[in-house]
């Protein structure tokens, strides 16, 4: 079936993807495009379980992979789209907070942290699945860092995608992917709140007039 | 200041609203009367039977709760009785004349049964809760007559500041409590020895501030010259007669009894606290135009004597001189007793005078005395013991104070040498200028012709109310003449008191108080019937030569030359007090300012001038806006932080992320 | 307590109400002489008050019971106060009841009546006056007490009768720096409490200056007489007390003979004469201080209070 | 027994299922009220089997135990509350068209919904179905918290869902770490996250990685609790539900978050030591305890002030879980109860405040103990548990808190604490005072109150005192939570 080197070789390459789909997101700032990275990323996640199930032969991890397919390439997505505005201004991230240049300097670094706080995880199970997670902390922390730094409605609903995909990325990785019934409950959750973020973001559209977050500073002390 | 109360407005359907009321006044009145006067039961027989205690595992969650009664609860038990039965009996015309509410009404003896538990707690947590169910109802009455502005600030002021106190005591009673295992009283006493000298030390500074607080000293007392005057009198009357005890009780069971005896800087410390309280109090209230609040000042003044006997006599049974620290004690519990017969009559007779007039501004009072004579004699009564001449009920405990003072060992001991004198000066001071105080009181107040139409058409007070004002001079009568009856009761509370003194043998109350060790004695009793018979003697001589007199008869007073003696003509309150606060401008600093306005035409031609003067707390002052001012920047630097941007929350969140992920390595 | 000893109690009440006046007559008398004036003669004071005994009684109207029986409770604390202390003799059957505290409080007691009867009138002076009064009292205060406390330390009691014997035992201490502190802040205090120069002036009736003259402004005949013989008998009794204190010898003691009180009455008489007469002498060459300057007078006053206390404190023998 | 652990799941649900099919109505309100009160009964009647140790139910997906039953009773007491005063005032917005039918469906269903989340969080067996629930509790109140479809509450709604997910997002990546040791410690993938195994395997768990999963899982539960530094939600989601909601919220759910991270800690605590997570508590209390009595001292709006004093007291729990002594896990148990019962009757309160006067400003609202005794009352006994006067049962808890946290040697933590709580206090009684006392304005409107709210009010007055005088029974339950959760002696 696939040996090992292969099995490492395609994990890294999927692995890089996913770090690299992040990094475009960071880049961008068309929203549509952004939203279509996100669902390449969620193919990159995809891969993982696959390819593990492929390389160990094993029925369950496959099964998983096609569910995430679906899933995180597909259906958030589309779901994602369909908030995407119509207005012009509205389909551009036009002024993030950071500039671009500095975001992807940020990004560089974030990635180097991952690469330093994700020891103890490898230093336990020296596996090649685990030596890729810090690719996938890296992604937990630029996404974070979208959600930061972007102040479309769209923009932070992308970044916490990106966040929910790392951290399953990671799951992947280091455990081979939480119990059956933690991760149903878990996508039924996400899928859950992304449809709320989605309406939310329809009805600031219809109250507000637009999806600036910057707009949303009525309520404080 | 001007303070006018306009009387309640007559309402729709009086007669059965006011029997009602009628019937909840005489049931609140007499069951506060009836906790009073098993409370006082209760006391005495603690004090002169077997300590009694009693455990209820159930009550208050988690903790349960413990009494445990010695005669030190005992004394303070029937002094919260004894106020209460004479608060209780005069409430039951007070809230019918006031029209007061349910609320006030149901938690009057509650308040009462609060208090009476207080020295009756026997463990850290039953003291705090009761402690703090005592502020609590205490907090309820003062907010009465909510709707009043100046209440509701005195209230929010009140309980911002006994909560403060509060905290300081749960601190320091916790910390007690945890160093040495246990929350009984009991076994803490036993290791309090083993204690950490940090510790004690700590213990001992918290409490002494939070009891302080309660008691009305220095420098947390600002709450008392507030909320003692806009509380209803029978309630100002049991704060400041029976609750400011609880403070003193505090210092007494934990400072003195528990952790005691201490190192000597802690006698000193108490009596310097108490000294600059005295001082501070009395200055206050002798230029106080409010009736109600220059008796509020005077609370302060005679909580910090009591304090200032309580710190000689640990600063006195820690120089090897328990002889002389009985004395001590003995004036700092029978000035407790004092205080609070005197002190709860001046607030019920003030409390007749608001009910009668609507007023507490002494500018504004006067010539009661014919329009309320039995108000006035009982004011009278509780003015001269407040004031501390003989034959007032303040006289022998304060008499008692000096003579420990004086009579500290000559052993070239340097701080004794400085802080006894000094102590005395102080004392000294406090009674010139409490009696300064007490004369303007009751002369600019009581005597003269009337300052206003109020105070004109005032009318005495109902019989209840001029009841229960009797039982409260009855008893400033018996201390002022007769201390001897409380001999007896005095030895047992000082016999529990060992840790300052209380072991060496006390002052002898009885027809002479002698003092052991000592020579020096005094009888009030022979001192009033021969002071009688010497008066008696004077108005006899001057019946010398009446045969060959004319008739007497009425005369006009001089009007200085004009037509008619106007009742503007006469000296108020302020202007009385106005060489005082000159004398004492630094340490009063009034707010001062006259305003010249001259005519158009000339500016040499003075059209009037107006001069305002404003008494305020200096104390309070310099010390609370700062504290104010630091927890309000904080606030404001908080509320800048959160200024609504969700990129600055997550911020908030990524930079927690970040330090979790940089520690946990 | 002896009979005589009953007796001589009675008799110095009656000397020092007898002998009041004369005082205030021979200090009169002395300053006159030395304004160089002729004076009135030694016991022109009495001629007032039995003049002014035999006058109509006026109540003036508004005023209350206190405004009338304030001048019998001045008069009668300073008889009791007679009572109490040693003028002749040691063994007054009353000097228990109360000791030098307690004649403090008495005499306070005396001022306290008298002052609530200037504010019972309700006039402009009558307040004045009392508040006047009062302020003094209340800042004479401390230096009375403390130098009590300073009498007090050889003795180790405050009782009139200790002390005095104390110094008769040891008669060096009277000239101790204590003592002599003492002495001079008692002076200053006896001046303020009597209202003598420069504290008050009691012949002056000038609205600005009056102190202790305003405050009983409305007083007229019969209690007029006994607000004036009241001020004349607490005059007496402080000089009385003053003289003892410091200067005890010749009084009788606890036990007397007949003789021995004789000899007490006279050396009190030519001690107390003595007294008056540099204090008239004195008032001569003073002026009136300011009202304002008076509470400095008394704090150095309460200075030396302190300053004998602490002397007597160092100095004195360790007694524990 | 399963069946008893699955009522108060399956109870909600039901009545979820049947908002659903007919709307809001009486009776699907009032079929909610009864799921509420099976939440509370099963909780009761598990109480009395919990002593002899946990029970387990649905192949050990589920558990009760001491811990779960206590959350339980808190779920169904104020859940009662909230969802009785819920009847009386949707019909009120209703009939005063402050909400719509389609609005009030969507409530219907989802506050049930809210319910069983929330039940399942306690009973979970399993840390990662506790996260999955927990996050759904985020999922289903978002349209809660918007249910008024104004501009504030939809920004409220936002930064709740927003802040709320990648907080306990961050919980998840914890747990995943913490399945991660798991498995390597040599537990089964199916039960490595089981509490009981995590339990029985954590001295042998590998340190590096669980001070990282407990990091995160302090950072993710903490978010939901209320504490720093995702505590930012918290005060507009709260003032900006309907009151019943916000009763639950303040009263429940912050409450039942925090037992999630009680949960983790009795973990983490025997791989680490107790040392780590009560640094990490300790910190988290302070700065939230701080942060909560700052905004209190310029607070102008009196929901935002319930909310804000929620964080305070959440700060305090937090601490009082540092402490972590058995003295200190009671009287937390026993503080989040009496907390929840009082806050809901400072939030029902101000709910018929805020119909009354369309407005949360402090300044708007004037002498209500005046106009209306029974919601003055309210509000007044509520402040009064709040601030911890006796006789209500916070003076108990959080006295018991302070000696734990004197026992344990951090005085100086206590002393802090008790500043912050006395500015917190002096806040409260200004605002609160400022509100019900005094003469009311005159324009002053009347204040609605509808019946199921003034009964739910009298039951929360009743339940408050109760608790206040005497825990009964509650003692040995909380007692024995705090046993099981590890507590130190």
């Amino acid at each position: 079936m696939m040996t090992q080197a292969t099995y490492a070789g395609v994990l890294d390459l999927t692995v890089g993807a996913f770090l690299l789909a992040a990094v475009l997101i960071v880049w961008r700032r068309e929203l549509s495009s952004i939203v279509h990275l996100l669902a390449w990323q969620g193919a990159a996640l995809a891969a993982i379980p696959l390819a593990e199930g492929i390389y160990r032969g094993d029925a369950g991890p496959i099964v998983v992979g096609v569910v995430v397919l679906v899933l995180r390439a597909g259906a958030l997505p589309v779901l994602l789209l369909q908030a995407v505005g119509t207005a012009d201004t509205e389909r551009r991230e036009s002024t993030p907070l950071v500039n671009t240049t500095s975001s992807l300097l940020i990004t560089a670094g974030l990635t180097i942290l991952a690469y330093a706080v994700t020891r103890p995880i490898i230093a336990l199970n020296p596996a090649p699945a685990t030596r890729a997670v810090p690719a996938a902390f890296a992604v937990i922390l630029i996404a974070v860092f979208v959600m930061v730094s972007r102040r479309r409605a769209l923009s932070q609903a992308v970044g916490f995608l990106m966040l929910d995909n790392s951290i399953t990325a990671t799951a992947f990785l280091i455990t081979g992917g939480v119990p059956l019934i933690v991760e149903l409950g878990a996508s039924l959750d996400v899928l859950f709140a992304v449809f709320v973020l989605g309406v939310l973001t329809s009805r600031m559209r219809r109250t507000f007039g637009g999806t600036d977050l910057d707009q949303l500073r009525e309520l404080r002390d | 200041m001007a303070l006018h109360f306009s009387p309640a407005v007559p309402e729709l359907g009086e007669g059965p609203r006011a029997a009602q009321r009628t019937r909840s006044a005489r049931l609140s009145g007499g069951l506060t009367a009836a906790l009073g006067a098993v409370g006082l039961a209760l006391g005495l027989s603690v004090i002169f039977g077997a300590p009694r205690h009693l455990q209820i595992a159930w009550l208050l969650p988690l903790v349960g709760t413990r009494f445990e009664l010695d005669p030190v609860s005992g004394v303070f038990i029937a002094v919260t009785g004894a106020v209460s039965i004479s608060v209780g009996i005069y409430s039951v015309g007070y809230a019918q004349r006031e029209r007061w509410a349910r609320v006030p009404m149901a938690v009057l003896p509650l308040f009462v049964a609060a208090m009476l538990l207080v020295p009756a707690a026997g463990s850290v947590t039953t003291f705090l809760l009761v402690w703090e169910l005592m502020a609590a109802a205490s907090l309820i009455l003062v907010l009465s007559e909510h709707r009043r502005e100046a209440v509701r600030s005195a209230g929010i002021f009140y309980a911002i500041m006994t909560q403060l106190g509060f905290a300081m005591i749960l601190l320091a009673l916790v910390v007690l409590s945890a160093a040495s295992n246990s929350d009984a009283f009991t076994a803490i006493a036993a290791h309090a020895g083993n204690l950490s000298p940090g510790t004690r030390a700590t213990v001992f500074l918290l409490t002494v501030l939070g009891f302080g607080s309660k008691a009305g000293l220095l420098p947390l007392h600002a709450w008392l010259p507030r909320a003692h005057p806009e509380a209803p009198s029978p309630v100002s009357s049991l704060m400041s007669a029976a609750m400011v005890n609880m403070g003193i009780y505090g210092i007494i069971r934990i400072d003195l009894q528990i952790l005691g005896p201490g190192p000597r800087w802690w006698g000193l410390a108490l009596m310097i606290l108490g000294g600059v309280s005295a001082v501070f109090g009395v200055l206050q209230a002798s230029v106080a135009t409010d009736l109600k609040r220059l008796l509020a000042y005077s609370t302060t003044e005679n909580m910090g004597l009591i304090t200032l006997a309580l710190g000689a006599a640990a600063l006195l049974s820690s120089s090897g001189a328990p002889k002389v620290a009985a004395i001590a004690l003995t004036a700092a519990l029978l000035h407790v007793l004092a205080h609070a017969a005197f002190k709860t009559l001046a607030f019920l007779a003030a409390g007749s005078v608001l009910t009668a007039t609507g007023l507490r501004d002494l500018d504004k009072l006067g010539g009661l005395a014919r329009r309320m004579p039995v108000t006035t004699v009982m004011f009278g009564i509780g003015a001269l013991g407040a004031s501390g001449l003989p034959l007032g009920a303040g006289f022998v405990s304060e008499w008692l104070l000096l003579q420990s003072l004086i009579h500290s060992p000559h052993d070239g001991n340097t701080l004794l040498a400085l802080a006894m004198p000094l102590s005395v000066g102080a004392v000294a001071l406090t009674t010139g200028l409490g009696i300064a105080a007490m004369v303007k009181a009751f002369g600019v107040g009581f005597l003269a012709r009337p300052r206003s139409g109020a105070a004109e058409n005032a009318r005495e007070a109902p019989l209840s109310m001029r009841a229960g004002m009797v039982v409260a001079a009855t008893a400033c009568a018996v201390f002022a003449i007769w201390p001897a009856l409380l001999g007896p009761a005095l030895r047992h509370v000082l016999a529990a008191l060992s840790t300052v003194g209380g072991h060496a043998a006390g002052p002898q109350l009885g027809t002479y108080l002698r003092l052991p060790g000592v020579a020096g004695s005094l009888a009030p009793a022979l001192l009033a019937a021969s002071l009688l018979a010497s008066v008696l003697v004077a108005l006899g001589l001057s019946r010398w030569g009446a045969r060959h007199r004319p008739a007497p008869v009425l005369a006009p007073l001089w009007a200085s030359g004009s037509d008619a003696l106007s009742p503007r003509m006469q000296y108020t309150a302020t202007s009385f007090a106005e060489p005082l606060q000159r004398v004492f401008d630094n340490v009063l600093r009034p707010d001062t300012d006259v305003e010249v306005t001259h005519f158009a035409e000339s500016q040499y031609l003075v059209e009037k001038v107006t001069y305002r003067t404003r008494q305020a707390d200096p104390v309070e002052q310099r010390l609370y806006p700062p504290v104010v001012r630091a927890v309000t920047a904080m606030a404001q630097a908080v509320r800048r932080a959160h200024n609504g941007s969700i990129h600055l929350y997550l911020t908030y969140g990524a930079i927690g992320l970040l330090i979790v992920l940089l520690v946990a390595q | 307590m002896s009979a005589l000893a009953v007796v001589a109690a009675a008799l110095q009440v009656v000397c020092v109400l007898a002998g009041a006046p004369l005082v205030v007559g021979g200090m009169r008398q002395v300053r006159a002489r030395l304004e160089g004036r002729a004076g009135g003669g030694v016991g022109q004071p009495w001629r007032d008050l039995r003049k002014q005994l035999r006058k109509q009684q006026i109540t003036p109207r508004g005023t209350t019971v206190v405004f009338a029986v304030a001048p019998a409770i001045a008069a009668g604390s300073t008889l009791l106060i007679a009572a109490i202390m040693p003028i002749f003799a040691l063994g007054s059957p009353l000097d228990s009841t109360a000791d030098l505290f307690g004649v403090v409080g008495l005499l306070f007691l005396g001022t306290v009546a008298l002052t609530l009867a200037g504010l019972d009138t309700g006039t402009a002076f009558g307040g004045m006056g009392s508040s006047r009064e009062i302020t003094i009292a209340a800042l004479v205060e401390p230096t009375i007490l403390l130098a009590v406390f300073a009498l007090s330390i050889p003795g180790q009691s405050a009782n009139l009768a200790a002390i005095v014997s104390a110094t008769l035992h040891n008669p060096g201490q009277v000239l101790s720096l204590g003592s002599v502190l003492a002495f001079v802040a008692l002076v200053i205090v006896i001046i303020a409490e009597t209202g003598r120069l420069p504290v008050d002036n009691p012949s002056t009736h000038l609205e600005l200056t009056m102190i202790h003259e305003a405050m009983v402004l409305e007083y007229a005949g019969p209690k007029l007489a006994l607000v004036e013989w009241a001020s004349a008998m607490r005059l007496t009794v402080l000089l009385t007390l003053l003289a003892n204190l410091f200067l005890p010898w010749g009084i009788a003691g606890a036990d007397p003979s007949p003789l021995a009180v004789l000899l007490g009455l006279v050396a009190i008489t030519v001690k107390v004469a003595m007294l008056a007469g540099a204090l008239a002498a004195g008032e001569v060459f003073i002026a009136k201080l300011r009202y304002f300057r008076v509470p400095e007078l008394l704090a150095g006053s309460f200075l030396l209070a302190l300053l004998a206390v602490t002397a007597s404190y160092f100095l004195a023998t360790p007694t524990h | 027994m399963s069946i008893l652990l699955l009522v108060p799941i399956l109870a909600p649900l039901t009545a979820t299922a049947l908002a659903a099919l007919l709307g809001w109505r009486r009776l699907t309100a009032s079929v909610t009220v009864f799921a509420a009160l099976a939440v509370l009964v099963a909780g009761a009647m598990l109480a009395l089997r919990v002593e002899s140790g946990a029970h387990f139910g649905v192949g050990h997906l589920l558990r009760a135990d001491s811990l779960s039953v206590t959350m339980l009773l808190v779920i169904g007491t104020v859940g009662t509350l909230a969802t009785w005063a819920s009847v009386g005032y949707i019909d009120d917005e209703l009939h005063s068209g402050h909400t719509d039918r389609k609005s009030a469906h969507l409530y219907g269903v989802l506050l049930p919904l809210f319910l069983a989340a929330m039940a399942l969080a306690v009973l979970a067996n399993n840390i990662g179905v506790m996260w999955v629930a927990i996050e759904a509790t985020t999922v289903a109140t978002a349209f809660l918290v918007g249910h008024h479809r104004t501009r504030a509450a939809l920004e409220a709604t936002w930064k709740y869902v927003v802040i709320c997910s990648v907080g306990i997002a961050l919980a998840f990546l914890g747990t995943v770490l913490l399945y991660f040791a798991s498995l390597h410690a040599g537990a089964s993938s199916a039960h490595a996250l089981d509490i009981d195994t995590l339990l029985n395997n954590a001295p042998q768990l590998d340190p590096d990685v669980t001070r990282l999963a407990a990091g995160l899982l302090l950072l993710g539960y903490g978010a939901k609790a209320g504490l720093v530094p995702f505590h930012t939600w918290l005060a507009d989601a709260h003032s900006q539900a309907p009151a019943p909601v916000s009763a639950l919220m303040s009263g429940v759910l912050l409450s039942v978050a925090f037992a999630s991270l009680l949960r983790v800690k009795s973990v983490v605590d025997l791989t680490l030591g107790a040392g780590f997570l009560r640094t990490g508590l300790l910190v988290v209390g302070l700065l939230t305890l701080l942060i909560a009595a700052s905004l209190l001292v310029v607070q102008t709006d009196f929901k935002r002030m319930l909310a804000y004093s929620s964080m305070e007291n959440m700060g305090l729990v937090a601490i009082a879980a540092a402490a972590g002594t058995e003295l200190a896990i009671a009287a937390l148990l026993l503080h989040v109860l009496a907390h929840g019962i009082g806050k809901s009757l400072a939030f029902l309160a101000s709910g018929q405040l805020q119909a009354a006067h369309n407005s949360t400003a402090i300044s708007a609202v004037t002498g209500v103990l005046t106009r209306s005794r029974l919601i003055g009352v309210a509000f007044v006994v509520g402040l009064a548990v709040l601030i911890g006067l006796p006789p209500f049962a916070m003076f108990a808890s959080e006295l018991s808190i302070s000696r734990a946290l004197a026992g344990a040697n951090l005085e100086w933590i206590l002393g802090a604490a008790l500043v912050l709580m006395t500015v917190a206090f002096s806040a409260l009684v200004r605002n609160g005072s400022r509100m019900l006392l005094g003469q009311p304005a005159p324009d002053s409107p009347t204040i609605p109150l509808p019946g199921t709210v003034a009964a739910a009010l009298i039951t929360g007055i009743v339940l408050s005192v109760a608790l206040g005088l005497s825990a009964g029974p509650l003692t040995q339950l909380f007692q024995s939570a705090a046993t099981q959760l590890g507590a130190s002696q």
